[in-house]
């Protein structure tokens, strides 16, 4: 008897969670439009007729941490971005720009950007609306650059807007951009994104900072070929097709976006076809997803697999600072079989931080395997093996090299890889590996890599793709006590290659500018202060039901809302 | 009824000591003998194993090799570099060995410190104990072993023990292992003890003017024993997972070094595709949690007498 | 007993402080919530020192850990950098209810976070511990009783085998054969992740649907734990006196099963119990990830990956206080199953 | 000289000479009763043991009856000292066990042991018989070696009537007899000169009791032993004891030669106490008139002022309510605490 009410209380908790859990969210896809969504899609519809809708499912492996574009720098919530909130223009799959919300792109020979290429002018379409119907205005882009720049909204990068010196809006259809300075990186920097005015600007006025804005979360109000109708954080995001796109209607009705944070789980997924698109796939699993019919696409988005060492004159170790040591260590690692081989030949070995970008000087080639000349070339630098240890020696010093890197599956692999071939070559390895989180953190914050804690690293960064600016190397971002947020984690200063890189970005003219960097990755690919290891295209899996999909490195659904869906 | 009507030959049982007869019980126990047995044999494999293959060769990587199924050569199959599984699982035994019992020793250790003295003394001081417990199974483990990781990330010297070097402190994950998982048996050691501490018994020791800590570790503990061991061997396949993600996260065992543990976390995305990356090392730990499971049960029977085991 | 309840109900005041002082010191440890924030690229140093002033991540520790209990409305903070105070503080504090908001999701309510995963996790979570609680009922008290039978070894076996191999292990295996293979054999086939199916939406069937492979997963993994501490007090239990007392007064074998050994072999289990469940609402990290239920140990993990401090700070809190409030219940139980302990 | 209600104590020693073994005077037993939350303060407190003085001689048994609850056996455990005393003088041979420490304490332990009530709970269920009676004999470090120890143990075995063969055994395996036994050579182990019979024979079957009992005196009179022998049931307690002392609700309300007692109760609880003893002689059963006590004893937290009986007591008058009544002799060593006698 004592006991029964121990059972009804345990079967009415798990009842009223399922309950809760049921309800909570809505029952799709009769979807109960929200409140404030006002024309709104075939929400209404029959539960029978639900077989007709076409429902693609995307597999996220990370949940966008919010929606408006401004507010996040994670890959997930940008490229979801594609559906449901248009860029100025997009890069389609030879990653060359449409216009999306512009009519054309602006161009010296269309006046779009001055002579002295400080100001850049957009003509918008004329026939650009929000999803509920409210025209897109210069106003819009006007009320976006206030907000990014205004110190009352914490959004993630102010940059490039941070560089304008004005902006104007002449007209509803014109916006102008004034620069303080010649820009080189407008066209891959500019305009990811528009805030709606009509709706963020009353929450601003209210509240004094949008970071609070209901739209941030759920921006049921967008301007591309889907629009958001509910976000359930941790299970799903659903995206339906947006009637009033003016790039046409998408054939496909809706989109929904599963949630699943492990990439074999994932994999899984795509095999019972729970999902229909999946990105972030191990290369170990490509083999198998194919066996399954499953469709593999590699876009290239600017990634580039690499090693960075520690070169700061006082702190890095000494052996470093000599480029004959460094160029022996890029001479002595096999980067061939491993891409043959680990990666399953579904990539190259990378030359420059820049492969795969109009930047990199074509006539680079990778480092080779030479063992032999790797240890000439220690054997010159006066790395010898004094003590018969099997390590090389110099001064005393041993050139044992610490080599540290993320938890990921590939670069553990390749990791145990270098540390048994730069051994051959009197080079010995210690490996760490670090929680990515830990790993990237500053240098105020003890990040490894930020204070050199290891010789060299392993990692991949990217540069404003498809552009090619990074600071990663300027004298001034070198961390320090005094500047805890500096991004050059190698410590690495040349007077000549600043100045490069300070020149580049003034460089409006593109051949001028491609000179520049010519030179650039000729220095840093010759120097060996950055050793290629792979190039890291952006894989995606394609469910054999989607049709006509092609994908971009920078805008991957430039053409959705021309993908289909066959049964 | 019970002890009264025993045949002559019953009674005249020689005269045995306390420990002569608890490995007469344990003698008794088949499946204790074969924990034990099986404990020696994982021992040897791992230890002795370490004569037929060298550290380097566990370690020797071939990328043209990698992911190949168990075959003549590599017995139990290659990685996905293309070492040596069996190698691999010699080496990381050693590791996982050493972590995975003396790591739920230090556990057990702590935690019926606490929980007996808590449980024993009862008022200002189990106030106190519980109060930390609390405190720390707020904290959950794997929030303190991130931290901890950044702390320690890298910094952790090695240790060479019978002539070969432990990348990574074993020590280290041992006493971290140890401390960030002793409150559950704190709490159990602590609930047997205000039970049992009420036993008549324990008065009549007292009585006897026995000593404050044979009342507690003589009289009281052999009564709690049973949930002890339980935790103690779940203890031992905890540690050996702990392990891995310890390693995981920067902190402990340092790759290439092979264990158990990581190990099967490197089997990850394999569980289809290669299943002997993680058949091979799945199994020793489970025969090695499943024969100290069989050792404490016979162990438990030992010591009660009253178990009708035999 | 009342007392003793109340008593221990203030001793959590201070403990509580205190566990929040030291978990917010270890948060601001955990890792840089500017690093990367999510993305693959390493946040501009020019942003990285806004935001930092933003977010108040510039102040002292311990000024954010006072604000972060007390509030800052009462004050004015920096945000543009020009080293003038002039926006007042909008946070409210702790202690005034409000866990301020989410570093990952700007702007969102911590208490709002919290709350669209908490129903998820205990529908997955207690649903688990039942099945595990009764499993490990029938199959403790069963190997107990038939100690050193082959079903007791074989039992064992294999709940060792659940216990000994990580978690990930199971849900995986379980995944590949009654979702993949079952799909690929042409058998009816079970959802490997999510909680419902887009095309027929949350229904409760398909959440009963989707809960099968994680509930029996989280089952098999702890079934080992409980069903081996049932077993052996049960043994304890079964050979005292009063139990033979009992048989030789002629009770019936389940009365006595019941009523008298289960009583008093619980404590160990009443323990490990009340330890588990203030876990219950903190979720399952692995297979909550594995079988993508969006749950409290995936929030967990996202969030404290993402050093994102309101938010992780408001889950530990959130298991603190549980964990205190159900050590409570588990001493009242004991004194309840053992009239002779009394705290007092 | 210690008093204690206006009564000189030395007036209940033994009338011979020789010094009493075991002297209790005043002994009080409080459990606090404490109120507040963070800060605790005693609000009250169980009386167990209120006020309790008495002296047993050497080689004398005196009985402690008095139903359950009403504090014997907090007055057999403070004697001890197994309960710290709230107030009062326990000296046992001589020596103060409210002050005695370390070795003293450890001597006095040596001379004066216990015997349990429930010989299931009293002996460690995970300890062989021999481990359980050499326990004393290590403690007190009496033997060298095992082996000595084993054979000590043996002899006591078999001075309790168990054989020697049984020493590897384990509890569970005897009868509840035989572990009293057992209890009772642990208790003999130290070779004490005072034991403490905490009810040994109540958890017993009754055809088991005079078994025990008439163990128990041919213990006294071979080794010289001095008994408090605490019971509830009255006839077993006038087979054993020479005197014996009636407690109720933590006072004693009575003291005298048992004969004395049984024939001639004074104390209007000892009178109900006795008429519910059946009695062997019919004609004598006949004769006795069962008086029933009204109502339950009253919570020793809050017992009732002057007399603490008087909410039962059946000769209840003006003053019991208002005084405590004196504890004096009412002739020939018999003490009796009442105001109607």
């Amino acid at each position: 008897m004592k006991r029964t009410w121990l059972y009804t209380l345990l079967a009415a908790m798990i009842v009223s969670a399922l309950l809760l859990t049921a309800c909570g969210g809505p029952q799709p896809p009769a979807t109960q439009a929200p409140a404030e969504e006002p024309v709104e899609e075939p929400a209404e519809e029959p539960a029978a007729e639900s077989a007709a809708r076409k429902v693609a499912t995307f597999i996220w492996t990370q949940e966008f941490d919010t929606l408006n574009p401004y507010y996040t720098n994670m890959w997930f919530s940008a490229i979801t971005q594609q559906l449901w909130n248009a860029w100025a223009w997009d890069y389609d799959d030879q990653n060359a720009p449409h216009p999306v919300l512009v009519a054309e792109m602006p161009s010296e020979d269309n006046g779009g950007i001055s002579p002295d290429g400080s100001v850049i002018t957009m003509k918008l379409r004329d026939d650009i609306v929000w999803s509920d119907g409210t025209p897109i205005t210069s106003e819009d882009f006007k009320f976006t650059y206030e907000m990014v720049v205004d110190p009352n909204n914490a959004v993630a990068s102010t940059y490039p807007l941070d560089l304008l010196v004005s902006l104007e809006t002449p007209d509803e259809r014109t916006v102008v951009m004034t620069f303080e300075e010649p820009f080189a990186s407008w066209q891959a920097t500019l305009w990811h994104g528009l805030m709606p005015a009509h709706i963020m600007r009353p929450v601003f006025e209210a509240e004094g900072t949008i970071d609070g804005a209901a739209w941030n979360l759920k921006p049921t109000v967008g301007c591309g070929p889907f629009v958001l109708t509910d976000w359930e954080s941790g299970s799903y995001a659903r995206f339906v097709a947006n009637e009033n796109y003016w790039l046409g209607k998408p054939k496909i009705d809706e989109i929904f976006m599963r949630f699943v944070p492990d990439d074999a789980s994932q994999v899984a997924a795509l095999k019972t076809g729970e999902g229909d698109l999946g990105t972030f796939i191990a290369y170990s699993d490509i083999p198998t997803l194919e066996a399954e019919g499953v469709n593999m696409i590699t876009v290239f988005s600017g990634y580039n697999e690499g090693w960075y060492f520690y070169l700061d004159p006082e702190k890095g170790h000494p052996a470093l600072q000599d480029a004959r040591v460094r160029q022996a260590l890029a001479l002595g690692f096999d980067r061939f079989s491993l891409n043959e081989d680990l990666l399953l030949g579904l990539t190259e070995p990378a030359a420059t931080y820049w492969d795969n970008t109009p930047w990199v000087d074509p006539s680079i080639e990778p480092w080779p395997y030479d063992p032999e000349r790797a240890k000439a070339l220690l054997d010159e630098a006066g790395w010898i093996d004094t003590n018969g240890d099997g390590v090389r020696d110099k001064d005393g010093v041993e050139l044992v090299l610490t080599y540290g890197t993320t938890t990921r599956e590939i670069r553990q692999d390749t990791q145990a890889v270098a540390q048994q071939q730069l051994s051959e070559i009197g080079v010995k390895i210690e490996l760490f590996n670090y929680a990515s989180d830990i790993f990237f953190s500053s240098y105020g914050e003890g990040g490894p890599a930020a204070t050199g804690a290891n010789d060299m690293f392993e990692y991949s960064t990217v540069p404003n793709f498809p552009d090619g600016d990074t600071s990663e190397w300027l004298c001034r971002e070198i961390p320090s006590d005094e500047s805890p947020d500096g991004i050059n984690w190698p410590a690495y200063c040349d007077e000549e290659l600043d100045a490069l890189f300070q020149l580049q970005v003034t460089q409006v003219d593109f051949e001028e500018r491609q000179q520049t960097f010519y030179q650039i990755t000729r220095k840093i690919f010759e120097e060996a202060l950055w050793v290629g290891l792979w190039q890291d295209p952006d894989i995606f899996a394609i469910g054999p039901r989607l049709k006509n999909v092609k994908l971009s490195g920078a805008t991957p659904f430039f053409n959705i809302q021309e993908w289909d869906l066959t049964e | 009824m019970v002890g009264v009507s025993r045949s002559v030959d019953d009674l005249l049982t020689p005269p045995l000591t306390l420990r002569q007869l608890m490995w007469l019980r344990f003698r008794r126990h088949k499946m204790a003998l074969f924990g034990v047995a099986m404990l020696i044999l994982l021992v040897i494999y791992s230890f002795g194993g370490a004569f037929f293959f060298s550290e380097a060769y566990a370690n020797t990587t071939n990328t043209k090799m990698r992911l190949q199924p168990p075959m003549a050569g590599h017995p139990f199959g290659t990685d996905t570099v293309g070492r040596d599984i069996l190698a691999r699982t010699i080496y990381g035994g050693q590791i996982s060995l050493i972590i995975g019992l003396t790591a739920a020793l230090v556990e057990t250790i702590i935690g019926v410190l606490v929980g007996a003295l808590a449980g024993y003394y009862g008022g200002l001081l189990d106030s106190v104990l519980m109060r930390v417990t609390e405190a720390m199974l707020s904290v959950p483990q794997l929030f303190l072993l991130i931290v901890m990781a950044k702390f320690f990330g890298g910094q952790i010297p090695d240790l060479t023990v019978m002539g070969r070097t432990f990348s990574g402190s074993v020590i280290v994950i041992i006493s971290i292992i140890g401390v960030t998982s002793w409150m559950y048996l704190a709490r159990i050691v602590r609930a047997e003890f205000l039970s049992l501490k009420e036993n008549e018994f324990v008065l009549a020791a007292r009585a006897i003017g026995t000593p404050r800590w044979q009342i507690i570790f003589q009289h009281i503990l052999p009564n709690s024993i049973a949930p002890i061991i339980v935790s103690a061997t779940l203890g031992v396949a905890g540690a050996i997972g702990t392990e891995a993600y310890i390693s995981f996260l920067g902190m402990g065992v340092r790759p290439p070094t092979a264990t158990w543990g990581n190990m099967l976390d490197g089997a990850y995305n394999y569980i289809e595709t290669a299943p002997w990356l993680w058949i091979f090392p799945g199994m020793l730990i489970v025969l090695t949690v499943l024969s100290i499971n069989f050792v404490g049960d016979g162990l438990r029977d030992a010591l009660d007498p009253r178990s009708r085991a035999t | 007993m009342t007392r003793y309840v109340i008593r221990r109900l203030l001793q959590a005041i201070p403990l509580l402080l205190f566990i929040s002082m030291v978990l917010f010191v270890l948060m601001r440890n955990i890792g840089d919530p500017l690093a990367t924030m999510g993305g693959r690229r390493v946040t501009r140093s020019s942003d990285r020192e806004r935001l930092t002033r933003q977010l108040g991540l510039d102040k002292p520790l311990y000024v954010q850990y006072f604000y972060w209990l007390i509030g800052n409305d009462w004050t004015k903070m920096d945000l543009d950098g020009d080293g003038v105070a002039e926006t007042p503080g909008r946070m409210r504090g702790v202690l005034r209810g409000d866990f301020g908001t989410s570093l990952v999701n700007r702007g969102k309510p911590v208490l709002e976070v919290i709350w669209e995963r908490l129903p998820n996790t205990l529908l997955l979570m207690i649903t688990s511990e039942v099945v595990v609680i009764l499993c490990a009922l029938v199959v403790g008290v069963y190997s107990a009783l038939r100690q050193y039978s082959l079903t007791d070894q074989i039992v064992t076996t294999i709940s060792f085998f659940g216990y000994s191999l990580p978690i990930f292990f199971i849900a995986l295996l379980s995944i590949y054969i009654f979702a993949v293979n079952f799909k690929r054999w042409g058998l009816p086939y079970l959802p490997a992740v999510g909680m419902f199916d887009p095309q027929v939406g949350k229904t409760p069937s398909q959440v009963i649907l989707h809960m099968v492979l994680p509930v029996f997963s989280l089952s098999f993994i702890y079934l080992a734990a409980y069903s081996r501490y049932i077993r052996s007090t049960m043994l304890e239990v079964l050979s005292q006196d009063y139990i033979r007392t009992a048989k030789s007064k002629g009770l019936p074998r389940r009365t006595i099963i019941f009523l008298h050994a289960l009583k008093n072999a619980a404590l160990p289990i009443v323990t490990v119990v009340g330890l588990d469940l203030p876990f219950l609402l903190a979720g399952a990290v692995v297979t909550e990830r594995i079988f993508a239920w969006p749950g409290m140990g995936r929030l967990f993990l996202d969030h404290v990956s993402r050093a994102d401090t309101p938010v992780v700070m408001g889950i530990l809190m959130l298991i603190s206080i549980a964990v205190i409030v159900f050590q409570l219940i588990t001493d009242i139980m004991y004194a309840w199953l053992d009239p002779r302990i009394r705290y007092d | 000289m210690n008093t204690y209600d206006g009564i000189n104590l030395t007036a209940t020693a033994a009338a011979d000479t020789a010094p009493p073994l075991v002297e209790i005077q005043n002994l009080v037993k409080h459990f606090p009763i404490t109120r507040g939350i963070l800060i605790q303060r005693q609000v009250g407190a169980v009386q167990a043991v209120d006020g309790v003085s008495f002296t047993i001689t050497q080689g004398e048994t005196l009985g402690l009856v008095g139903e359950s609850g009403c504090g014997k056996t907090t007055a057999g455990r403070t004697i001890l000292g197994l309960y710290p005393a709230t107030a009062g003088v326990v000296r046992i041979d001589g020596q103060d066990l409210m002050t005695a420490k370390g070795a003293d304490m450890l001597a006095i332990r040596r001379k004066a042991q216990m015997i349990f009530q429930d010989p299931f709970a009293s002996l460690n269920p995970r300890w062989t018989v021999n481990a359980i009676i050499s326990e004393p004999l290590r403690v007190h470090k009496l033997f060298q070696s095992e082996q000595e120890r084993s054979e000590r143990v043996r002899d006591l075995l078999e001075l309790v009537g168990l054989s020697p063969r049984l020493a590897n055994r384990f509890p569970h395996e005897f009868s509840g007899g035989q572990r009293q036994r057992i209890g009772i050579a642990r208790a003999l182990a130290s070779d004490p000169e005072f034991i403490v019979c905490d009810e040994p024979i109540s958890a017993l079957d009754v055809s088991i009791q005079a078994q025990v009992v008439n163990l128990l005196e041919d213990l006294q009179d071979q080794l010289g032993l001095t008994y408090l022998f605490i019971a509830h049931d009255l006839s077993m307690v006038r087979h054993i004891c020479d005197r014996v002392a009636v407690m109720y609700l933590g006072k004693l309300v009575e003291l005298a030669q048992k004969d004395e007692l049984y024939e001639n109760p004074l104390h209007p609880y000892t009178q109900a106490l006795l008429s519910a003893v059946p009695l062997p002689d019919p004609a004598a059963a006949r004769r006795q008139r069962r008086i029933i006590l009204e109502g339950d004893v009253p919570s020793p937290s809050n017992p009732p002022p002057g007399c603490r009986f008087h909410t039962r007591c059946p000769r209840t008058g003006d003053r019991c309510a208002e005084s405590e009544p004196v504890w004096r002799d009412a002739g020939g060593e018999h003490f009796v605490a009442c105001h109607s006698v």
